[in-house]
């Protein structure tokens, strides 16, 4: 009864999460659904991230890396790849079924100079149609940038055991960093790279129609790719994939030793995270409209690892509650207060709250505040089913010789 | 003199709410305030900006507020991050339900953020974004106080041009949309004038500029100019000064935030002859109300004097309370329409936005990114001249119009 | 760079025949049934330095892979990668300019012993306790707020040595209580992780004082005066061996050194003896040492591993902190400052191999020279400092490939 | 097909320690063979080597004829050896059950938990800890972890089974049912190298004895002949005086006998 609790509470919540756009007609409406799309996002890193590192025992602090990439491969294919109805004479181009795929110069963020479709569009005769490619194929080059590039990391660390794993995954998306913010011609650095938005024409459903920069659409995306995510983590973690995971991240030798080839679901555990991280990042880039080497910044890669922390590192269930929680929670003591007529600049001081939150919860509650509670259920109902067990057969008991 | 200028603002502000009263829309008015308030954004600017749009909040609520309502002031934090800025831009429109926006430092948070209120039909009237492109997109609720890029940029070259033996420039730049188009433009301004330039670009978190600075001195420059802000700056100016190559040793330029005289002698204590391109009225021509207004900040903050950002935070509130109340609502269109027709006497000097709807770039015959644009934040280069002078006192050695003083050239 | 096609040719060279080297070598050795823990990496340098000149007599040789055999290569790749760099970009000041290439060096010791002080404390810790404490930078930053509040707000006409030693007091006693209240776990099996615990508790850590300082100081760049300002003076009168100016030393007219941070860098010496002293010669520094080879070894002999630990924790994050309280003097300082140097250190102990304390100096020294080279040497100016925070990190990620347990390491 | 492990002058350097100084053995079928030599001798590295661990410097390993030696502790484990750990390496926080359901789906066994729960549950009942079934590995006693190690090996049911001193620590109740075990695996025809310092357990149960000491196989023979070597009772006497604890104390007084 009490066990099955958790599953009706999931229920209850994925049902509320449909239906909320719907039903909330707060006057702050836009307001709202941005911070869900934005918990959601958080949700998505947190949850693969609790994959990676709860399970797997990974503790990587790329997870920030791979999302970039996602966003920037599609930021650089929205910026510079563009289908055309017309040849344009001036860009690198290639035909393709009647229309051509053109490739734009970059122009880094220099504010005079004129990229090679801006000049083609002086020209072009009217009803020239110019597109980005379909949203789908970013999607799917995106994550296949981030799975790339989460191999070649899974591979390179393989041998790196817990802190020089940590140091390694750092220094890697330090790299990142630097690159995107100094190859300033293609990524426009500090600048930032626009992104078109995800529906550029807005879209139609169920015969109403959503301009592009109408939240429920956006909403609705960002939370089918939350609810994949969870399914995809959930049901790898229930699979055999999960039990090896569990059990080389317990120990890497004994694992070993009884045929689990622990390099391959290492390798593995890496490449599903990026990728789910990266195809994260893709449709935040294109949500926000901007994406820049910023996300890249410690800080952010922090948020992330609290979310999962406190949630619960080893539920990825848990670890997307807790992100949702925290991020609505760190937007709502933006607010400044005043106590005793000093006004507190809270944009600060929630982050002090946040970092000890991160440790009391690390030093007293191991498991995080979501799973930890349900662990306590669990072990709990497990400690009485041992007890009546023993009293059934008392022969058993007396190895009980602790 | 602080209490004549508030009777005037009072005045002013009687008289409109006295006109329109009926058509006052929801008590409180609000209007956002964009500041960059954490790291990695700029904090000192965003500290200062939010004190200057504070103390023109106090001044109008003191006044009787605008529409008969009092004014309230929602500050949000970019946190200098494009990404930020588009979120609390969302969140002063749809959550704040704010009438107007102020403010604004990073021109990558003001790129990001605009076109939300564009769509929206929110006016902004930007108060530090440089970035040429926040008006050549000629968006209709945008408007700025801040000057152009470009226009810094010329006036970079053309006083690097004036410097007495200056063939070979090395440009500083931080690696942002600041930095890089500002740079960029220096550069070509110096090629026109017959002088060449090197431009260095440097990461703005970095801290040790010592194999940088040993690497431009091997450039032997005859002048070095900086394009960043922040701590970077502080930092370079005074390394280069250890190594032999800053302000006192040769013509040296460094950027606004060595305006904060205070901070700047003390990160930089062997930046003396430092040259500074300062926006806004020179000091000699401060009118009533910059001087009442940098009492009050000087007031409200403990600093020596206003820096230039602050005035430009301060008179894009006040600018919008005037439209607000010329326009007797506060709808969008309305308050846009009254900005195109504005005359602001404001501390920045009196404030018009004079290419707008009824006179086009097109057909003023100038460039688009006039658009909306105040078309004369003066721009001057100040020199410190003693060690420890605060920057109001340092003399404006550039342009010949503004000048109060000779520069004096360290390497002579 | 004037030949870059060239240099690009020589290191795609080294890269294909150090793959084929690793490939081939290691399958030599085994199927003769020798040794093949080196011969990879052995390989991979006889490929990447002779091409096929030196695979093959070790291919068909396979001589016994000594220490000079382990060492040797590598000293030609670098040497050709450096022959490669020369003759393709000629005109490079670090190719052409000897002064410039002797000022960067002696500027890269003087860094790299201050990154060695500060990486010395990450890597005792790591000795002692077995953890990596990602707090460190902002023990380093504390230590710097903490030398500027003392001599510039509190008390200042003190001598700023007494500020440093403050700092050291409190960044010890702020580690030390924050091993007791949140490292405890770790020692006693109640945390299934240790290492991934500490980690991110002191990650939290981090977090926390970061904004603490922020929340508490403000986030306005800071700096304390020079600790000593040296007269002018010049020897000899020409002026040819040594000129002094306030914050700088001239020698042989070459080498250009910053006074704040050759101060630094005396104090870091000082303090390593300090160290090595307490570590070598002190009961207590016996009984850490005896700790680190062997902790219940140590706890037979009557010595206390918990009030090692805490001693260990404090010892370290007060390095941190002194390489602060003597860099406030030479950079401008913020909340943020810790970051950067954190990740350094980071490199450098992994450079020097996880806990080996002479490897940290060392790594710290070679860290100074990898940046100082980076700054200084690649052709495209505005790359050279964007890139400065990852050329450690492009070295770590080398190192960690090519032998996962560092320089100095010995096998886990 | 008889069951045979092979290995061929081992040789295993540690810096400028040499651990392995070239050891050759060879074992055959159902045999129960006992690894002994005093602390350091270099048994747990050469179990380590045999497993894939560890890299030998120079020397070959062959199962049932098959390298092993170049091969990952996973492939040696599925080409048929398994091994426990001298200190007890139960996956702690998984359930009893968990952790025997790792081996049966590593090897391909099963695709699912369903697959081997019979398995799992026969294995835990024949060990007297099933009751304990759904408790985390960390909640069973020093000894119970051992009986799940044991367990974990019968399901990964390998050729030849290494055991690290699987008697240290544990309860004399609990002694028995390894003592079943043993039989039970020996039965099935599988090879078993037993590590131990409890000497009566090594001379009640195995047929014959490696002794290693420095590195050097210095006898290898029917434990009775072995017992009177006089290199072994060197090797255990004359160094290491606080040795004899356990097993010292018997091998001396038998060799006396």
């Amino acid at each position: 009864m009490i066990r099955s609790l958790p599953n009706a509470l999931g229920a209850l919540g994925v049902a509320f999460l449909l239906g909320f756009p719907l039903l909330y007609a707060g006057g702050n409406y836009d307001y709202v659904m941005h911070l869900w799309i934005t918990a959601f996002f958080y949700a998505i890193l947190a949850s693969s991230w609790a994959l990676l590192a709860g399970y797997g025992g990974q503790f990587s602090f790329g997870h920030m890396a791979f999302m970039a990439l996602g966003a920037y491969s599609a930021g650089l294919l929205d910026n510079y790849v563009v289908l055309s109805s017309h040849a344009t004479g001036t860009c690198t181009e290639i035909g393709l079924f009647g229309s051509w795929l053109v490739l734009v110069d970059p122009t880094g963020v220099s504010t005079s100079a004129v990229n090679c479709l801006q000049q083609a569009r002086g020209v072009w005769p009217e009803g020239v149609t110019t597109s980005r490619l379909p949203l789908l194929l970013s999607i799917l080059i995106g994550a296949g940038v981030g799975g790339g590039f989460g191999w070649l990391i899974g591979t390179l660390v393989l041998r790196l055991r817990a802190a020089y794993l940590a140091l390694f995954t750092v220094g890697f998306s330090e790299i990142l960093r630097a690159a995107i913010s100094a190859e300033v011609w293609l990524t426009r650095g500090q600048a930032g790279l626009p992104m078109s938005p995800i529906f550029p024409e807005g879209v139609t459903i169920f015969g109403t129609f959503y301009a592009s920069n109408a939240k429920l659409p956006v909403y609705y995306v960002m939370l089918g790719l939350f609810l994949l995510t969870l399914v995809i983590l959930i049901s790898l973690a229930r699979s055999r994939i999960g039990l090896f995971l569990r059990a080389l991240r317990e120990d890497e030798d004994a694992a070993e030793a009884l045929g689990v080839d622990t390099v391959k679901y290492k390798r593995t555990v890496f490449v599903v995270t990026a990728m789910i991280a990266a195809t994260a990042g893709v449709v935040q880039g294109h949500y926000v409209g901007i994406i820049t080497p910023n996300t890249l910044i410690l800080l952010q890669m922090a948020l992330v690892i609290a979310m999962a922390v406190i949630g619960g590192l080893e539920n990825v269930v848990a670890a997307a509650v807790g992100a949702i929680i925290i991020s609505f929670g760190l937007e709502f003591l933006r607010n400044d207060f005043i106590i005793f007529g000093e006004r507190v600049d809270m944009s600060t001081w929630r982050l002090v709250f946040f970092g000890l939150l991160l440790m009391l919860t690390l030093r007293f509650l191991r498991n995080g505040v979501i799973h930890g509670g349900l662990l306590w259920l669990e072990r709990r109902a497990v400690g009485a089913e041992t007890v009546a067990k023993r009293r059934a057969t008392p022969k058993s008991g007396t190895e009980e010789a602790k | 003199m602080k209490t004549r200028f508030l009777t005037t603002a009072a005045a002013l502000t009687m008289t409109t709410a006295l006109a329109a009263p009926a058509l006052a829309a929801d008590c409180p008015i609000r209007i956002g305030g964009l500041a960059p308030l954490s790291a990695p954004g700029s904090v000192t600017g965003g500290e200062a900006m939010r004190a200057a749009m504070r103390i023109a909040i106090d001044e109008i609520n003191a006044g009787g507020g605008v529409l008969g309502c009092p004014v309230e002031l929602v500050v949000v934090d970019t946190e200098g991050l494009p990404e930020r800025g588009r979120a609390v831009m969302e969140r002063l429109i749809t959550q704040d339900r704010v009438v107007a926006v102020g403010g604004g430092y990073h021109s990558s948070v003001g790129l990001a953020s605009k076109n939300i209120a564009n769509d929206t039909g929110i006016p902004v009237v930007f108060a530090e974004t440089w970035n040429d492109r926040i008006t050549a997109d000629q968006q209709r609720f945008i408007f700025r106080l801040a000057p152009l890029s470009s226009e810094v940029a010329a006036i970079y070259a053309n006083f690097a041009a004036s410097v007495p033996g200056v063939q070979n420039v090395v440009i500083v730049a931080e690696n942002t949309d600041y930095g890089l188009p500002a740079s960029d433009m220096t550069r070509q301004g110096l090629e026109a004038a017959g002088i060449t330039s090197t431009i260095y670009t440097v990461d703005i978190g970095t801290q040790d500029f010592s194999g940088i600075i040993q690497r431009i001195r091997a450039d032997k420059p005859d002048m070095i100019i900086q394009v960043m802000t922040g701590e970077a700056a502080y930092n370079f100016t005074q390394q280069a000064a250890e190594a032999g190559i800053g302000p006192g040793d040769l013509p040296m330029t460094c950027d606004q935030n060595a305006l904060e005289s205070a901070a700047y002698w003390q990160n930089v204590p062997d930046g003396n002859l430092c040259f500074m391109n300062r926006v806004g009225l020179p000091t000699a021509l401060y009118t009533e109300r910059t001087t009442a207004f940098e009492a009050a900040y000087v007031a409200a903050t403990g600093k020596d004097a206003a820096e230039s950002y602050a005035m430009e935070a301060y008179d894009s509130i006040m600018v919008i309370a005037q439209a607000i109340a010329e326009a007797g609502s506060t709808d969008g269109n309305a308050v846009v329409d009254a900005l195109e027709a504005i005359t602001y006497h404001g501390v920045l000097g009196t404030i018009t936005f004079p290419i707008n709807t009824n006179n086009t770039p097109e057909q003023a015959g100038v460039e688009a990114k006039w658009w909306h644009q105040f078309p004369d934040p003066a721009i001057t280069v100040v020199q410190y001249q003693e060690q420890g002078q605060s920057s109001t006192n340092a003399p404006v050695v550039y342009p010949p119009v503004y000048q109060t003083g000779d520069a004096i050239w360290p390497h002579q | 760079m004037e030949h870059s096609l060239f240099f690009w040719s020589v290191m795609g060279w080294m890269v294909v025949w150090g793959a084929i080297g690793g490939t081939v070598t290691r399958h030599a050795y085994f199927m003769r049934d020798l040794d093949v823990t080196d011969a990879r990496r052995v390989g991979v340098a006889v490929g990447a330095a002779t091409g096929p000149f030196g695979l093959i007599p070790l291919y068909f040789k396979t001589p016994k892979l000594t220490r000079l055999w382990k060492v040797a290569p590598w000293f030609g790749v670098l040497g050709l990668f450096v022959l490669a760099f020369a003759l393709s970009d000629p005109g490079n000041v670090c190719v052409s300019s000897g002064s410039f290439l002797t000022s960067q060096i002696a500027n890269g010791l003087i860094m790299g012993t201050i990154y060695g002080l500060m990486a010395l404390g990450l890597a005792l810790i790591f000795s002692i306790i077995g953890i990596v404490s990602f707090s460190h930078g902002e023990f380093y930053m504390i230590g710097g707020m903490v030398v500027y509040y003392v001599t510039a707000v509190l008390l200042p006409g003190w001598n700023p040595l007494l500020a440093v030693l403050m700092a050291c007091a409190l960044t010890f006693c702020v580690g030390a209580l924050f091993e007791r209240a949140f490292l405890t776990p770790i020692y006693d099996g109640r945390v299934e992780r240790p290492i991934e615990y500490s980690i991110l508790v002191t990650f939290g850590l981090a977090f926390f004082l970061q904004y603490l300082v922020q929340g508490l100081g403000g986030a306005n760049p800071v700096k304390a005066d020079a600790f000593i300002e040296l007269p002018r003076w010049r020897w000899p009168a020409d002026g040819s061996v040594i000129v002094t100016s306030r914050a700088n030393i001239t020698l042989f007219d070459t080498i250009f050194v910053s006074t704040p941070r050759l101060m630094a860098a005396v104090v870091s010496i000082l303090a390593l003896a300090a160290l090595i002293w307490f570590l070598f010669r002190t009961w207590w520094g016996k009984a850490l040492r005896a700790v680190a080879q062997d902790r219940q070894a140590a706890a037979v002999t009557g010595i206390d591993p918990r009030i090692m630990n805490m001693l260990a924790f404090g010892l370290g994050c007060m390095l941190a902190g002194l390489a602060g309280a003597v860099l406030v003097q030479a950079f401008s300082w913020l909340p943020q400052t810790g970051t950067i140097p954190a990740l350094r250190s980071f490199v450098i102990i992994v450079l020097g191999g996880l806990g080996s304390l002479p490897g940290a100096f060392v790594g710290g020294i070679l860290m100074g020279m990898i940046e100082a080279a980076g700054a200084g040497c690649i052709p495209d100016p505005t790359r050279a400092a964007s890139y400065l925070p990852a050329y450690g990190m492009v070295v770590l990620t080398l190192v960690l490939l090519l032998k996962p347990t560092g320089l100095f390491g010995r096998k886990a | 097909m008889t069951i045979t492990l092979e290995a061929n002058d081992i040789r295993k350097k540690f810096g400028g320690l040499q651990v392995l100084k070239g050891l050759s053995f060879r074992i055959e079928g159902p045999e129960l063979v006992g690894l002994i030599g005093p602390n350091g001798a270099g048994k747990t590295t050469l179990t380590n080597v045999l497993d894939g661990a560890i890299k030998p410097d120079s020397g070959i390993v062959r199962l049932n004829g098959q390298r092993i030696d170049p091969l990952a502790p996973y492939e040696v484990a599925r080409a048929g050896l398994g091994r426990t750990f001298q200190v007890t390496r139960a996956f702690r926080r998984m359930s009893v059950l968990e952790n025997l359901y790792v081996p049966a789906m590593a090897m391909g066994r099963a695709r699912s938990p369903r697959d081997c729960h019979d398995q799992a549950m026969e294995i835990l009942e024949f060990l007297t800890i099933d009751h304990l079934r759904n408790e985390y590995g960390r909640a069973l006693s020093g000894g119970q972890q051992k009986l799940l190690e044991l367990g974990r090996l019968l399901v990964l049911n390998p050729d030849v089974y290494i055991l690290d001193e699987p008697f240290a620590g544990v309860h004399p109740t609990l002694m028995a049912t390894i003592y079943k075990w043993i039989q039970r695996v020996n039965g099935q025809g599988k090879a078993i190298i037993l590590i131990s310092h409890q000497m009566e357990s090594i001379f009640t149960l195995c047929s014959r004895l490696l002794v290693l000491n420095y590195g050097d196989l210095i006898a290898d023979g029917v434990p009775s002949v072995v017992k009177n070597d006089p290199a072994v009772i060197e090797a255990y006497l004359g160094h290491d005086e606080d040795m004899s604890g356990t097993g010292m104390v018997s091998l001396k007084e038998d060799s006396h006998a």
